[in-house]
């Protein structure tokens, strides 16, 4: 898993890459918060383009974002997810909680 | 030929394992000639199965993971992930959505996401004695396929 | 971390399960951080040694093949092919670059090339009871590696 | 494995792509003597730039091509091996029977 970052106007936008699984769960979530402590954004995007492989702990990682972005009053919503991502998106019907906006 | 294909996998249950287990299931599958989305679909069943042997079985100590998966009639594949830890007490519980005991880092997913990607799943488990968790997927022959 | 793990696999003698072993083994030595020419090394001796099995230890049946992978302090590989199969009289003359027993189809380069790729090769064989071929790898750390 | 030809004055050229072990071996054995008994060339190259993978049993192969083509009065020879058939053939010392010529 790798994480780089833009940040603009309020948005940062986090571009996920590899696979997020259990064993990369934890040191995903502890960047994402340093991150998000660094930057306080308004809006928070998860870029999935480059991520290959997701499973549940992903599901896990979204929502504890979704949570902390509506804590600061934000929002937080996924891009671009590659199908194997979406298929486990989809089953874990967390679309209607974070939404999912793909080709941009 | 490929009708009584299998392999039997043993390892720790150490996390960095979960990437080996899903590489070896889609390596074993891949005689099947799967799309990549049935791929797809088999490695997070695989992921889950054994990310809960790994967090939930043994949470505290390194334990014994096994795996097993085979071909049925040439073109149904069976995934079995044992573990001989902690158990489940109640099964129906457990299987239900959101249903976790594993505290933040865990979604209670796992058990919804294996069964809407696998055809079949059964879940054995007795507390104190371990869990066996099996799933089977049919996978279409090329022809048929876009 | 690495020190202990393992991965244990056991599938039958068919010649489809070549190229699942060394896919098996690639994803398992993965955790190394080897190079891709390390990783080639890998794959080249495990195909061999379990090519051996299948095609001299079982020339007429399907019988069992095991596997198993290790990490000996963290940066060497440990593998180990074992079959039950029809043994070999006389190792040394197996080893000899060139001899074969398989005909045109074979090269009789096989332990040449598990010899010339690992650090060691040990070969345990009696006849009618099966062998054991053992090989490990030491694996460079990355910062060294150009 | 895949094998796709080019013909050109005498000489045949032999794509092969994929992997060559023993279990694709004797199917590659037979489509290439196929091959051979179509063209009767001169020369028979063996480019083996899409070969990912090859073990001993290549090596099996590439000298019983070696072999008939001597009894044809032709020659043999492979071109562009990647790097992992490359060592197995140096380590199978044949390169002193069948010339290696890189980058064309
Ligand atoms: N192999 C196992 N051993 C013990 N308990 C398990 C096992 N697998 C699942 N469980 C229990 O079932 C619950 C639900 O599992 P799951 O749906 O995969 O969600 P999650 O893993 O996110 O908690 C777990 O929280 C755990 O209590
Ligand atoms: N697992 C095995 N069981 C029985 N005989 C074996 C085994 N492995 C190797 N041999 C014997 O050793 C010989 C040399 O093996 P090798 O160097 O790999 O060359 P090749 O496989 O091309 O014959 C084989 O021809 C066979 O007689």
């Amino acid at each position: 898993m790798t994480i780089n970052t833009a940040f603009n106007s309020g948005r940062l936008t986090l571009y996920l890459a590899g696979e997020l699984d259990h064993h990369e769960a934890r040191n995903t979530i502890r960047r994402i918060e340093e991150l998000l402590d660094e930057y306080m954004p308004r809006d928070c995007v998860l870029d999935m383009a480059g991520l290959n492989f997701m499973d549940s702990s992903g599901i896990a990682v979204i929502i504890r974002v979704s949570r902390r972005m509506k804590t600061l009053g934000g929002r937080a919503w996924i891009e671009n997810p590659a199908k194997q991502p979406q298929r486990v998106i989809d089953a874990a019907g967390i679309d209607r909680l974070v939404p999912v906006a793909v080709g941009k | 030929m490929n009708e009584t294909n299998y392999i039997k996998l043993e390892f720790p249950s150490r996390s960095s394992n979960e990437a080996f287990a899903r590489t070896a299931a889609a390596a074993f599958a891949a005689q099947l000639d799967p799309t990549l989305e049935e791929l797809g679909d088999i490695k997070t069943a695989v992921s889950e199965a054994v990310t809960n042997s790994i967090v939930h079985a043994y949470p505290d100590s390194l334990g014994r993971i096994a795996m097993r998966l085979r071909i049925i009639k040439g073109c149904t594949l069976e995934i079995s992930v044992r573990d001989w830890g902690k158990g489940i007490a109640d099964v129906e519980q457990a299987m239900t959505p959101l249903f976790s005991t594993g505290g933040e880092e865990r979604s209670g997913m796992g058990f919804t996401i294996m069964g809407s990607f696998m055809d079949k799943l059964k879940v054995r488990s007795s507390p104190g004695r371990g869990t066996t968790v099996t799933m089977q997927r049919f996978i279409s022959p090329r022809q048929t396929k876009r």
